[in-house]
């Protein structure tokens, strides 16, 4: 086996880490960080494509390298907006959690007296 | 590269143990550890797939800025994880979940190793065009030049992430200062570095900007090192992040997009088609969009890892 | 044929990967993070010096070698800096108790 | 409607308006973003003007040259660069979100203004943001002919619909768009994971290129697997729709309009182009009897639970997770076993004009339930009585597009509905009928429980808490319309003799028993019987059955709540990938 398959190899089973951890870790950020090892196997195996297309001098196929540069900075909006939704989410509930029942009947509308709380609470 | 023929398989396993540890160790500190530790080996990886350009996007971004957003976050939603890990599911659901994460993986790697041989690969086609770019490094001219297009709606796709963060504030501080303030401890080593870093960082930045028509680098690892420095001194409390509303914020953000846009619709005129760059004047087109896009990425990126307004401005 | 080049650089890695030997066993094996940083940073700045003065003879032109020479510095000023802020952050923890 | 235009090759003339049908909302997006304040609704309405005047011209132009639109980026050829391409399916898709924005746009008008004294409020400059970002990435969708701008596509759909979700910023809402955004980021990844096997395979992601090349070998398999479960999941197909009814019924109405309506055709939209277009012959009659069960699933389940909803909107959203349903039954029908691939036919029209009535009567229904919301102070079924007295052009737009959706003539799904039913005929898939006649009562179950709750007499004559804008009313209003007329637009293309008069005794009869059966079905498992004293009378005769069918139907609702747990929506996930993966493995 050639180290380039092999390395295509090591990026499916990063892709079955990373669906393991989305579906059973309850955290979000958990869930976050699954999704970003999943994201590590797939780019990792579009790298593998690439590498396999080596020709003419250069060491890779440059489209699919540069797709996944373009991949790699929107999984990481993605991130980015799923981390500020958590941290909101946190700050006007108190619990991340998403499970339905987390949130019970009595949570605060956002008025700003809750929000001021929130932000006195996350400033200390 | 391949400085050692079990390169591959010692990357490959220390990778998978990494992934590993950050699937399954219970704290999210450590968990967040792990993550950074397995960028900088893909990174590796990517070296390894003859990837330079991949693998300094990797270390910059992947694993650098996406490490930075996930512990801060981690230490701010520290004292839930107890409660939430009550909550897993029980223990057949993560065998069950496991074994169909396993069949899924083996198919997965069926469909990799049935992979046809010779490979397809574009890179034929890449080299005959090349010249037209007026650039040295392929990677770059696909992001700028063969499927520059994709780049323009990501940056777009960039902007509305950071609205949508943005759009988490609540009323009140609308249009304020996002995130937390840092104060600057004087005597703090933070500080000095703030100071210090800084001017060497840019100084890569334009570096990698400079180099990446012609070999690894370009337009997002310079906008990276940019947004990291940045990053460092708002982190250090030697500056902060300014407010939302401002509209020389927003400027920034807009111009790299808006001079996309507009270079794209010359070249409707000047060479028959959306992006499309007359002969001869590739390069001025495509450094007329990289200086400003550059610009406005490393802006986006900085926001948004400062994340949604938390301060109003009056305050 | 070995030269005393070879030599030198065996000598210099090898001797770098003492250091990082020995700072892996102090990181597992030390009590508290005071003192597993104190064998990280020998790891990090004797061992990497070791390497990079090992490998320097072996470079192909002088860019290279200043480049491995910065790399060195870089991450001397980069452990110096996440020590001290982890020396602190220990320290601020410890008084908290 | 879909074999009319010729292939092309090349660049055609008028490719250009493909180019301006996305760069006029990413113009809008950055004007807006950067003008803030007042200035972004004003740029949104010129956006909405303009980008409407180039889906009618992308119309136009195809229908005088009778030819796809193609454009190439940069000038640069596919596989190396990126081409744009437009059909039938593109255009009429095209014209019809611009049509729904546009109805969208001038219903949030009212509900998104800044508040005097103020620069600059945060509702609607998001929102305004948002809006010409989903409609940019719906663009995409519709015209992008190479799979990495699809994915580029898809996540701007998903960064924009997300803030919608939670604009009101309530915890609840926060919970369902951090759902919504984590699964709809799994989905995607899994996409492009299959796109990535594609180029392993084939060395191109342009879709046309793919649809003459592409063959039935393990790579392509895998990768139309994980790209089809990876797109269900954004789309919310049952069972993998554990985000969709918090999502919708949780956000601001005007919110939900678009996401019901238009966010979830995009993705779906996609699974068209790659069954049909770039892996005709992949996935084969098994996997696609599969995607129709969980269709047909979907339509039982949407709709008995829609039935058993206390809130108006919560109801409506049930109704999407159906009718999302109803858009997948299509794909067995459109399979040709002589050529043992998926052709383009009346089956996909009719799947098509199901998406496109879909998209005009839901973004109807989410806007009046928002005016009846704002009027009563609250969205309650049960305390609906006598809404229609206040707010009657509402009520109309409601009923319309409840009208519209049930399958009556001359409506868009009526029409669609027909189509589907010749085709089920043709190639002797009864079953499917069945379902397509079940689905059509269980639609209008819903549909009357709603009207016959708000004509019913009050208790006490209703005070509005405020006064809804005439505007509003008559945007909700012109959607539904749009919605019950469609099948008349489509007229050209195909046969006349599909249309029936409305008035002719036979339509009045199907309408009349549509209608019937639906009241039936109120009767006999709803909650909240509407206060008639002959529903009195018949409920008390139904009791026993009652009692029996609305134990039957909390059992759907039990099951429906498991089914949305996230770690069994992520096994169902799982399974499903390895169904698809067995079906379209055994095919071969």
């Amino acid at each position: 086996m050639t180290e380039t398959t092999l390395l295509g190899l090591c990026a499916a089973v990063l892709v079955g880490l990373g669906l393991f951890g989305l579906i059973v870790n309850p955290q979000p950020l958990r869930k976050v960080l699954a999704f970003n090892v999943l994201g590590g196997g797939v780019f990792m195996l579009f790298g593998v494509v690439a590498r396999r297309g080596a020709a003419m001098g250069f060491g890779g196929d440059p489209v699919p390298q540069g797709l996944v540069i373009t991949g790699l900075v929107v999984s990481f909006a993605a991130t980015a907006l799923a981390v500020a939704l958590i941290l909101r989410l946190h700050a006007v509930a108190g619990t991340a959690s998403l499970r339905a029942d987390a949130l019970d009947a009595t949570t605060a509308p956002p008025t700003a007296a809750a929000d001021d709380a929130a932000a006195v609470q996350r400033l200390t | 590269m391949n400085v050692l023929p079990w390169a591959g398989a010692l990357v490959a396993v220390l990778l998978l143990a990494l992934a590993l540890w950050v699937i399954v160790v219970r704290s999210t500190f450590a968990a967040v550890v792990g993550f950074v530790a397995y960028g900088i080996i893909l990174s590796l990886v990517w070296m390894l797939l003859h990837a330079p350009d991949i693998a300094l996007t990797e270390v910059a971004i992947g694993s650098g800025l996406t490490g930075v957003l996930l512990l801060g976050a981690g230490s701010r939603l520290r004292g839930t994880e107890g409660n939430e890990n009550a909550h897993a599911p029980g223990a057949v659901v993560r065998v069950v979940a496991a074994l169909l994460c396993a069949a899924v993986t083996v198919g997965l790697g069926l469909a990799v190793l049935l992979l046809p041989e010779p490979a397809p690969s574009l890179a034929p086609l890449v080299a005959a065009n090349l010249y037209r770019t007026e650039l040295g490094n392929p990677v770059t001219a696909v992001l700028i030049a063969f499927r520059a297009t994709d780049t323009m709606l990501e940056v777009v796709v960039l902007l509305l992430a950071l609205v949508g963060a943005w759009s988490l504030a609540p009323d009140r501080v609308w249009g304020g200062y996002p995130g937390l303030r840092h104060h600057a401890d004087p005597n703090g080593m933070l500080v000095y570095a703030a100071r210090r870093l800084p001017p060497l960082g840019i100084v890569v930045a334009l570096y990698l900007f400079y180099a990446g028509s012609n070999s690894p680098g370009g337009e997002f690892q310079s906008a990276t090192v940019l947004a990291a420095m940045w990053l460092l001194a708002m982190l250090a409390g030697v500056t902060h992040a300014p407010p939302t509303a401002a509209l020389r914020v927003r400027a920034l953000l807009v111009m790299g997009s808006t001079v996309f846009l507009v270079v794209g619709i010359v070249g409707m005129f000047t060479a028959g088609a959306f992006l499309a760059y007359p002969a001869g004047w590739a390069k001025v087109f495509i450094l007329a969009i990289e200086v400003p896009v550059t610009l406005s990425i490393a802006v986006a990126l900085g926001m948004l890892m400062a994340g949604a307004p938390e301060r109003p401005v009056q305050a | 044929m070995i030269s005393a080049l070879d030599v030198f650089t065996l000598v210099f890695v090898a001797g770098g990967a003492i250091f990082f030997l020995a700072g892996t066993v102090g990181l597992l094996r030390f009590p508290d993070t005071l003192t597993r940083l104190h064998a990280l940073t020998k790891a990090d700045n004797l061992g990497l010096g070791l390497i990079v003065i090992g490998l320097l003879p072996r470079v192909d032109s002088v860019t290279a070698g200043i480049k491995l020479v910065c790399i060195w510095a870089l991450v001397l000023f980069a452990s110096a800096l996440v020590s001290q802020l982890i020396g602190r952050a220990a320290r601020r923890e410890e008084l908290d108790q | 409607m879909v074999s009319l235009f010729a292939v092309a090759d090349a660049v055609t003339p008028g490719g250009t308006l493909l180019v301006l049908s996305l760069l006029v909302p990413v113009a809008g997006i950055l004007a807006a973003m950067l003008a803030g304040g007042r200035h972004v609704a004003r740029v949104v309405a010129v956006v909405v003007v303009i980008g409407l005047a180039v889906a009618v011209a992308i119309g136009w132009q195809m229908l005088q040259s009778g030819s796809e639109l193609v454009y190439w980026l940069g000038g640069w050829a596919p596989p190396l660069g990126v081409g744009l391409r437009a059909d039938g399916l593109s255009a009429v898709m095209m014209l019809i979100t611009a049509v729904v924005v546009g109805g969208i746009a001038i219903y949030a008008r009212a509900e998104f203004r800044t508040p005097p004294g103020v620069t600059e409020a945060r509702a609607p400059y998001v929102f305004w943001i948002m809006l010409l970002g989903i409609w940019c990435g719906l663009n995409a969708v519709f015209v992008s002919a190479d799979l990495f701008t699809l994915y580029v596509a898809l996540e701007l759909l998903t960064f924009s619909a997300m803030p919608l979700v939670c604009l009101d910023g309530r915890a609840e809402t926060l919970q369902a768009a951090l759902r919504y955004m984590i699964f709809a980021l799994m989905g995607s990844v899994l996409y492009l994971l299959g796109a990535v096997l594609i180029y392993g395979a084939y060395g191109t992601l342009d879709i046309a290129q793919l649809g003459q090349v592409t063959q039935a070998d393990a790579a392509t398999v895998a990768a139309c697997v994980l790209m089809t479960i990876g797109l269900l999941a954004k789309t919310a197909l049952f069972p993998l729709h554990l985000w969709l009814p918090p999502a919708h019924a949780g956000a601001p109405p005007a919110a939900s309009a678009v996401l019901s309506a238009l966010v979830v055709k995009g993705s779906f939209f996609i699974v068209v182009r790659i069954w049909f277009d770039a892996m005709p012959g992949v996935p084969g009659l098994g996997a696609a009897q599969l995607l129709a069960a969980m269709g047909a699933a979907a339509i039982l389940f949407g709709s008995v639970i829609a039935l058993r909803q206390q809130r108006l909107k919560l109801l409506i959203a049930y109704s999407t997770l159906a009718q999302i349903g109803y858009l997948f039954i299509m794909f067995p029908l459109a399979f040709d076993p002589a050529v043992g691939e998926f052709v383009r036919g009346d089956a996909l029209t009719g799947g098509m004009l199901q998406a496109m009535s879909h998209a005009t009567a839901k973004a109807a229904m989410f806007m009046a339930a928002g005016l009846i919301y704002a009027t009563l102070g609250h969205d309650r079924i049960g305390e609906m009585a006598g809404v229609a007295r206040v707010v009657p052009i509402t009520v109309l737009a409601f009923a319309v597009g409840g009208i519209a959706l049930m399958g009556i003539v001359p409506s868009g799904a009526y029409l669609a509905k027909k189509l589907l039913l010749g085709a089920a005929d043709g190639s002797g898939q009864w079953w499917w009928s069945l379902v397509l006649e079940a689905g059509g009562f269980l639609t209008a179950s819903y549909v009357v429980l709603v009207i016959a709750q708000a004509l019913a007499k009050p208790a006490a004559p209703i005070v509005p808490r405020v006064r809804v804008a005439r505007s509003q009313e008559w945007a909700a209003l012109a959607l539904a319309v749009c919605s019950l007329l469609l099948s008349l637009a489509v007229l050209g293309p195909v046969p006349a003799s599909l249309i029936s008069n409305p008035l002719a005794p036979k339509e009045l009869l199907a309408s009349a028993i549509a209608i019937i059966g639906g009241a039936l079905l109120v009767l006999a498992y709803s909650r909240e019987l509407p206060r008639f004293a002959i529903v009195d009378r018949i409920a008390g005769l139904l009791r026993p059955l009652r009692g029996a069918l609305g134990a039957l139907a909390n059992g759907f609702v039990r099951i429906d709540d498991a089914a949305r747990q996230w770690s069994i929506a992520g096994l169902s996930m799982l399974v499903l990938t390895l169904l698809f993966g067995a079906a379209m493995v055994l095919q071969r």
